[in-house]
C-alpha cells in the first residue's frame, strides 16, 4: 500500500510536468519559416528514404537559404526555412502522431510529406483536417483520389501514365507476350493491374501475372517459369529490396529477356547500375524517366545534386519532388503571405516554370506534365524512352544477353 | 519435368543452407547461453557491411574477409556477454526472469547495433556483385555464389559440430548446456564458457553475413527479417542442435521453393503453417527431447 | 590437507553456517553427520566454491580458497562429487567421464585415468557409449563417482552417493570408497546411513542447525549416547 | 479487504491520488492543446496493451508474442465494419472477434510452454499477415483499406474509457480466486492442475479477456490511421513493446506496466524529436542500462526508494 501511493504520488507528479511542459507555448517575432517532416530515418523504409527522395528535401532547404530565403511580402523580407525532421520509424502510427505534433505543438508553417504510400495515404486527411497544404512527395496511390482533399496536391501518379507507354514502346519494338509479377502491396497491384489492359488493347498477350509477398527471399522460380513460357518480356513492380534480387538473380541464372522492365528500382543510378556494374544493366527499363537531356533545368539540378552529395539524383522523383517545391516557392512568394488558403489557391491554378519545365496541377490537383514515363539503361545514362518527342533516345530491343563474367 | 522437380529441389536445398547457416549462431546462443538473441540478425548485418566495405573499398575477396568478419563479429559478442549478460545472469532472480531480462536487453543492443550500422554506412540498400554465374546440373541451373554459400554452410557447421563433439572447450561447451551448476563443479569455468559460446553463435552470424552479401543486397535495417527466420528454424529442428538447425533450414529452404513455384503469394504464409503445425505436433522440435 | 576453520555461511539473506571448523587429511575418511537443514550441503558448497563465507577461511595445501570460483578449485584437486548423481543426461557415458578431466591439470591424462576408473567400474567400460540419461541408478552413481575421480584429486567430497540404492549396490559403493582412501585420497562423506558410514570412516563431525555439535573418531561417536538416539535410532 | 484498512489514512490518500489523476485525464481535453491529446491517446493505446497483455502474462509467466494480432484483428473490425455502423458497436466488435480468436489460439496451444509458446505466438501474428495480405491481393484485389475517422478527442476518450473497464477488470482479476488460480499456475502448473484447477480453461479465459482489450484499442486506434494495410494492421512491433514496456515497469504490481508504458512511450517520442538521427541509439542504451541496474523493473526501483525513505524516517524517530 505505501509505494502504491508513493507510485500514485510520482504518476501525479508525471501528468502534472507532462501537461505543464505541454502547454508552454512559444511565441516568437517571425524570423524564419519553419516546416515539419515525419519521414523514416530507421526501420524498413529507412533505406528507401536515402536513395529516393529523402535528400531533395534537405537540399531544397539549403538552397532556399543559400539565396537569402523565400520573400514573403506580408513581412517584408526573406525568410529563411528551417526543416524540423522527425523519425517516424517506418510506423505509420508514430507519422500520423509526428505530423499532429508538428502541426498543433511545435505549430510549424507547413508541413512535407512523409515517405510511402501507405504513409502518404495517412498523412493526407491528417494535414486536410488542420488546413495544411500537403504536396504528395514519394508515393503515388490512385486511391488517394477518392478521398478528394482540397490541401493535397499529388506529385506522383505514375501507374496510370507509365503503363500506357510502355505498352506503347513494347508494340512498338514488337513484343508479343510478357510475363508480370508483383509485389504483394499498393504499389503492386495498382502497377500490376493497369498493365494488363493497356498490353491486352495493344495485342501483346499476358502469359503471366502472379503476386509475391514482400519479404520473399527467393524468386528464381518466378525467373524460370517466364522463361520457360517463352515471353519476350518480364515485367515486374516491385520495391527496391524485390528489384535487386529479380536483376541478380536473373544475372546469376543467365535468364535474359528480350525486355527486362521493373517499376521501382532501375531509376537509381546509385543503386542499381553501380551495385551491377554500367555494362550488366545495358537495357534495363525502368519506371519514372528522366535525365540530364530532358530540359537544362534538369541538368541543372543534377549538377547541383551531384555537388552537394557526390553522387546522382534517381531518377524516378526526384526531379518531381525538386519542381514540386520550386513550384510552391513561387505560389508562397505570389501569395505574400503564409497563409495556407491563400497560397493553396494559386497552387491550384497557377502555372510556374520549374526545373522540368511548366508545373501546374490538374482539377484533381494532380501533377501531369511528366519529362518522361519508361527509361533504359544505354551505356550508363537512363535514356527516356517514351515514343514521341519526349524521347531522348530510342529504346534498345533486343536487350544484350546479361555479359558473362 | 525431372528438370523441374531437381530444380525446385536445388533451388530449396540452396535457400535451406542459407537458413541454416543464419539460425546455428542463435540456436547456440539460446540453447547453450539462454539468452533469446533478438539482435541475432545485427550481427549478420554487421558481417556482411564489413564485407561490403572490404570489398567495395580495398577490393578483398569476400571469401577472404570470412577470416576477417567472423573473428571481428566473436570479439563483439564476447565483449558484450562479459560486459552485460555475466552481470545480468546474477542479478536476474531466476532463470526465466533472465530469459526475459536478456531478451529486453538484446532488444536494446538491437537499437544500437542498427543506429550506428545507419550512421556508418548510411541507411541505403548497398550490394555488389561476386561469383554471378549460372552453374549446370544435369540441366537446371543455379547461381554460383549460392552453390559456395551452400558449401560453406556445410563446412561451417560439420567445423562446429566436431568442434563441440571432441574439443574439450566444446565438451564443456555442451556441458554447461544440459547443467550449468554441475559444468562448474569439474571444473568449467561458466562465465567464460557461457561468455565465449555467446561469441561462437555471434562469429556464425558474422560468417552467415558475409555469405549472405555475396548473393543479397543489405542494409543496416536487415537484421530483424533474419532474426525471424533464425528463430522459426531454430525451434523447428530443436533448440541447441547443430544438425537441427540443418534440418530445419533445409525443411524451410524446400517448402519455401516448393510454394513459391505453385503460388508465389503463399511462400510465406506455408513457412508459419509449417512452423505451426510442428509446434503443434512436436513442440521440441524434429531433433529436440 | 583441509582446513576450514571458523566460517559463517549465508544462503540468500538466512545465515547457514555458524563458525564451523573442520579438517580432513590424506588417506582417510571423514564422515558428516546431520539432519536434513543441518547444513551439510551449504557446508560442501562452500568448500567447493559454489557458495563464498562471510568470513573465516577455507585452505586446502596451505592455500586460501575460500575466495576461488569452483572450477579454480577443481584444478587444485577437490573434487565435488553431488548429489543426487547431477550427470549431463545427453552425453555418454564415456564423455560423463571425461568432463570429470576438464580440468587443465589432468585433461591430457585423461586416457589413462579412464582405463584406471574401467578397472574400478568395469560396468561402465560396457556402458562406455550409452547417453547417462538411459542408465540405471546404481549405474548412474557409478558415473558420477567415477567423474569425482576422473580430476585424479587429492580430496574427494561425496555427497549421499548410497541414496536410492539398493543395499548391496550401497555396500558395493563404500567398498569402493574404502579403496579409494587406501590409495590416499582423502574422502569427505556425508551420508543419511549414518551407521554404514561412521563404521567406514575414520573421524566424523555432527552437524546439527549449521554448527559443529561433536567431532571425534567415529568408532567412539558410534557409542555415543546422543548419536545413537538421534541418528541410529536406537 | 479489511474495514480498519479502508479507513485508514493511507488508503484514503492513494483513492485521493487516484481521483485527482482520474479527473486531470478526463478533462484534458477541455483546457489543453490539440497536441495533448493525441499523445496521451497513444500513450493510453499503449497502457492498455501492455497492461492486458499482464493480466495474461503476468501471473502465468506465458509470454505472449501475439497482441499484434489482436490488435490487427481489430483494426480490420474497424475497416470492414466502420462505414455501416456506429464506432462503439464497431470497437465492441472488433474486441469480442479478437476475444473469439483467442479462445480458439489457446484452446489449441496453450498446452505448450517456455520459447515454444512464445514461439508459436509469434508465428500467429505473421501467419495471419501473410495470410489477410495474400487474401487482400488474390482475392479482394487490393491491400489497402480506407478506415472512417473520428475526431482525436473521441479516440481518447474511447481510450480512456476502454482503459478505465480495463483497470477494472484486473484489479478485480487480481483479487478473485481466478486471479489467485491463474498465480499459482505461473508458480507450479501440474501442482496446480492436481489441486483441482481446470488449468487450460482457466488460461484460455484469461487470454481471451486480455485478447479483448488489444482488440478493442485496435479498433479504436485504426480510426486515426486512415489507411490500412496488413503490414500496417499486424505490425510485430505491438507485440514486442507491450512486453518491452512491462519488464521495463516491472510486472509485480498493476501499477508496474502502467507506469512502464507511459515512460516508455514518454521517453521514445521524447527522443524521437530532440535526436531523430540518435534516437534507436540512446534509447537502446537506456534500455540496457535500465536492464542491468533494475532487474526488477521500475516497480522494484520504486519498492527499493520507499523502503529507503521509511527506513530513514525510524532512524530519525
Amino acid at each position: 500500500m505505501k509505494h502504491k501511493v508513493l507510485a500514485g504520488s510520482f504518476v501525479l507528479v508525471a501528468v502534472a510536468v507532462f501537461l505543464v511542459g505541454v502547454s508552454a507555448t512559444n511565441s516568437l517575432a517571425k524570423d524564419k519559416i519553419r516546416i515539419g517532416q515525419a519521414i523514416a530515418l530507421s526501420g524498413p523504409l529507412a533505406g528507401g528514404v536515402a536513395i529516393a527522395g529523402g535528400r531533395i528535401y534537405v537540399m531544397w532547404v539549403e538552397e532556399v537559404n543559400k539565396n537569402g530565403g523565400i520573400y514573403v511580402k506580408e513581412y517584408g523580407k526573406k525568410l529563411p526555412v528551417e526543416l524540423i525532421r522527425y523519425d517516424d520509424k517506418s510506423d505509420i502510427g508514430t507519422m500520423t502522431k509526428l505530423l499532429e505534433k508538428l502541426i498543433l505543438e511545435d505549430k510549424v508553417d507547413f508541413v512535407f510529406p512523409p515517405w510511402g504510400t501507405a504513409w502518404l495515404y495517412a498523412a493526407a486527411p491528417v494535414a486536410n483536417k488542420y488546413g495544411y497544404i500537403l504536396i504528395g512527395g514519394p508515393g503515388g496511390a490512385l486511391k488517394l483520389k477518392e478521398l478528394s482533399l482540397p490541401y493535397f496536391f499529388q506529385v506522383l501518379n505514375f501507374s496510370e501514365t507509365q503503363a500506357p507507354a510502355l505498352a506503347d514502346i513494347f508494340k512498338e519494338v514488337g513484343v508479343k507476350s510478357v510475363a508480370i509479377i508483383y509485389r504483394g502491396d499498393l504499389h503492386g497491384v495498382e502497377y500490376g493491374e493497369a498493365m494488363v489492359p493497356y498490353f491486352e488493347k495493344r495485342g501483346i498477350e499476358v502469359k503471366m501475372k502472379k503476386s509475391y509477398p514482400p519479404g520473399i527471399k527467393d524468386l528464381s522460380p518466378l525467373l524460370k517459369e517466364a522463361k520457360s513460357l517463352g515471353v519476350d518480356a518480364f515485367c515486374a513492380a516491385s520495391y527496391p529490396p524485390g528489384g535487386m534480387l529479380l536483376t541478380g538473380q536473373a544475372i546469376e541464372l543467365g535468364i535474359n529477356f528480350n525486355a527486362f522492365f521493373i517499376t521501382v528500382t532501375p531509376f537509381s543510378p546509385n543503386l542499381y547500375r553501380d551495385t551491377f556494374g554500367k555494362d550488366v544493366v545495358e537495357g534495363v527499363m525502368g519506371g519514372g524517366a528522366w535525365n540530364a537531356k530532358t530540359s537544362p533545368g534538369a541538368k541543372e539540378f543534377v549538377d547541383k545534386f551531384v555537388a552537394r552529395f557526390g553522387m546522382e539524383p534517381d531518377y524516378w522523383g526526384g526531379l518531381y519532388y525538386w519542381s514540386s517545391l520550386q513550384h510552391f516557392q513561387q505560389a508562397i512568394e505570389q501569395a505574400g503571405t503564409l497563409d495556407q488558403k491563400k497560397i493553396r489557391d494559386i497552387m491550384a491554378k497557377k502555372k510556374f516554370n520549374t526545373a522540368l519545365g511548366p508545373f501546374w496541377y490538374d482539377k484533381d490537383r494532380y501533377f501531369v506534365n511528366h519529362p518522361g514515363e519508361i527509361g533504359q539503361w544505354q551505356k550508363g545514362v537512363f535514356e527516356v524512352i517514351d515514343p514521341g518527342k519526349k524521347r531522348t533516345a530510342p529504346p534498345l530491343y533486343p536487350k544484350p544477353a546479361w555479359p558473362k563474367k | 519435368m525431372i528438370v523441374t522437380i531437381l530444380d525446385v529441389v536445388i533451388a530449396g536445398l540452396l535457400m535451406g543452407g542459407i537458413y541454416a547457416l543464419v539460425a546455428v549462431g542463435l540456436s547456440l546462443q539460446y540453447g547453450v547461453a539462454r539468452v533469446l538473441n533478438v539482435a541475432h540478425g545485427e550481427f549478420i548485418m554487421l558481417g556482411a557491411f564489413i564485407t561490403w566495405s572490404l570489398y567495395t573499398m580495398a577490393g578483398i575477396n569476400p571469401l577472404v574477409s570470412l577470416i576477417i568478419c567472423g573473428p571481428t563479429v566473436f570479439i563483439i559478442g564476447f565483449v558484450l556477454y562479459r560486459a552485460v549478460f555475466t552481470r545480468l545472469r546474477t542479478s536476474s532472480a531466476s532463470p526465466a526472469a533472465f530469459e526475459g531480462n536478456s531478451m529486453l536487453a538484446c532488444f536494446g543492443l538491437l537499437f544500437i547495433i542498427q543506429n550506428v550500422a545507419i550512421l556508418i554506412w548510411g541507411a541505403d540498400i548497398k550490394g555488389y556483385t561476386f561469383l554471378a554465374f549460372p552453374v549446370n546440373f544435369w540441366g537446371a541451373v543455379f547461381a554460383a555464389n549460392r552453390l559456395v554459400t551452400l558449401v560453406f554452410a556445410l563446412v561451417i557447421g560439420a567445423v562446429f559440430y566436431l568442434f563441440l563433439a571432441r574439443t574439450r572447450l566444446g565438451k564443456g561447451i555442451r556441458a554447461a548446456a544440459q547443467d550449468p551448476g554441475t559444468a562448474g563443479l569439474v571444473g568449467v569455468n561458466i562465465n567464460q564458457v557461457l561468455a565465449l559460446c555467446f561469441g561462437f553463435g555471434a562469429l556464425m552470424a558474422g560468417l552467415g553475413g558475409t555469405l549472405i552479401s555475396m548473393s543479397y543486397k543489405i542494409q543496416p535495417t536487415m537484421g530483424l527479417e533474419y532474426t525471424i527466420i533464425a528463430l522459426i528454424v531454430i525451434v523447428l529442428g530443436g533448440l541447441g542442435s547443430i544438425p537441427g538447425s540443418f534440418i530445419g533450414g533445409f525443411i524451410l529452404g524446400l517448402v519455401g521453393s516448393i510454394v513459391t513455384y505453385i503460388e508465389p503469394g503463399l511462400a510465406l504464409v506455408a513457412y508459419y503453417v509449417i512452423f505451426i503445425l510442428l509446434l503443434l505436433a512436436r513442440p521440441t522440435g524434429i531433433l529436440g527431447k | 590437507m583441509l582446513e576450514v576453520s571458523n566460517i559463517d555461511t549465508f544462503y540468500g539473506k538466512i545465515q547457514a553456517l555458524w563458525g564451523v571448523s573442520l579438517k580432513i587429511d590424506e588417506a582417510e575418511i571423514v564422515a558428516l553427520v546431520g539432519a536434513n537443514g543441518a547444513g551439510k550441503t551449504t557446508l560442501l558448497n562452500t568448500i567447493s566454491g559454489l557458495l563464498h563465507p562471510v568470513s573465516g577461511t577455507v585452505e586446502f595445501l596451505d592455500k586460501r580458497i575460500d575466495g576461488l570460483k569452483s572450477h579454480a578449485i577443481v584444478e587444485l584437486g577437490i573434487s565435488h562429487i553431488p548429489q543426487g548423481r547431477k550427470l549431463f543426461p545427453d552425453m555418454s557415458v564415456r564423455e560423463n567421464l571425461e568432463m570429470g578431466a576438464y580440468a587443465k591439470r589432468v585433461w591430457k591424462h585423461r586416457q589413462e585415468t579412464l582405463d584406471k576408473v574401467y578397472e574400478i567400474f568395469p560396468i561402465l567400460k560396457e556402458r562406455q557409449g550409452q547417453l547417462a540419461r538411459t542408465l540405471s541408478g546404481g549405474e548412474q552413481q557409478m558415473v558420477a563417482m567415477g567423474r569425482g575421480l576422473m580430476s585424479r584429486p587429492r580430496l574427494c567430497i561425496i555427497d549421499e552417493p548410497s541414496s536410492g540404492l539398493a543395499p548391496l549396490l550401497v555396500d558395493e559403493i563404500f567398498r569402493i570408497i574404502q579403496g579409494l582412501r587406501d590409495q590416499g585420497i582423502g574422502i569427505f562423506l556425508i551420508e543419511q546411513n549414518v551407521q554404514q558410514t561412521l563404521e567406514i570412516a575414520d573421524r566424523a563431525y555432527v552437524l546439527e542447525n549449521g554448527r559443529v555439535t561433536l567431532a571425534g573418531e567415529s568408532k567412539k561417536l558410534l557409542q555415543e549416547e546422543l548419536i545413537r538416539k538421534a541418528y541410529l535410532g536406537l | 479487504m479489511h474495514i480498519t484498512t479502508l479507513t485508514s489514512k493511507k488508503f484514503l490518500v492513494a483513492v485521493a491520488i487516484g481521483l485527482i489523476i482520474v479527473i486531470l485525464l478526463a478533462t484534458v481535453p477541455l483546457y489543453s492543446p490539440g497536441y495533448t491529446v493525441v499523445l496521451l491517446s497513444s500513450i493510453l493505446m499503449y497502457i492498455v496493451l501492455t497492461v492486458s497483455w499482464v493480466i495474461f502474462s503476468g501471473p502465468t509467466g506465458y509470454i505472449s508474442l501475439a497482441p499484434a494480432a489482436f490488435f490487427g484483428v481489430g483494426v480490420y473490425t474497424s475497416a470492414l465494419l466502420g462505414f455501416v455502423l456506429p464506432l462503439p458497436v464497431v470497437i465492441g466488435i472488433g474486441g469480442l472477434v479478437s476475444f473469439c480468436l483467442a479462445l480458439l489460439v489457446g484452446a489449441l496451444t496453450l498446452r505448450l510452454r517456455g520459447i515454444y509458446f512464445v514461439m508459436f505466438t509469434f508465428g500467429l501474428v505473421e501467419l495471419i499477415l501473410n495470410f489477410v495480405l495474400w487474401w487482400e491481393v488474390n482475392i479482394t484485389g487490393t491491400t489497402g483499406r480506407v478506415v472512417p475517422t473520428v475526431n482525436n478527442t473521441t479516440v481518447y476518450y474511447l481510450m480512456l474509457i476502454t482503459f478505465g473497464i480495463l483497470l477494472l477488470t484486473a484489479y478485480l482479476i487480481r483479487r478473485s480466486r481466478f486471479g489467485l488460480a491463474l498465480q499459482s499456475i505461473g508458480q507450479n502448473e501440474d501442482a496446480a492442475a492436481h489441486t483441482g484447477i481446470n488449468v487450460t480453461a482457466l488460461k484460455t479465459i484469461a487470454f481471451a479477456i486480455s485478447a479483448f482489450f488489444m482488440g478493442a484499442a485496435g479498433a479504436i486506434m485504426a480510426t486515426r490511421w486512415t489507411y490500412i494495410d496488413p503490414r500496417i494492421a499486424f505490425n510485430p512491433l505491438l507485440s514486442f513493446m507491450p512486453v518491452l514496456m512491462a519488464i521495463f515497469g516491472g510486472m509485480g504490481q498493476l501499477y508496474g506496466p502502467i507506469i512502464g508504458a507511459t515512460i516508455f512511450t514518454y521517453l521514445e517520442e521524447f527522443l524521437i524529436t530532440r535526436f531523430p538521427y540518435y534516437y534507436m541509439l540512446i534509447f537502446g542504451i537506456i534500455m540496457v542500462v535500465a536492464i542491468l541496474y533494475l532487474p526488477d523493473g521500475l516497480v522494484g526501483l520504486i519498492q527499493r526508494l520507499w523502503k529507503r525513505i521509511s527506513e530513514r524516517k525510524y532512524a530519525y524517530t
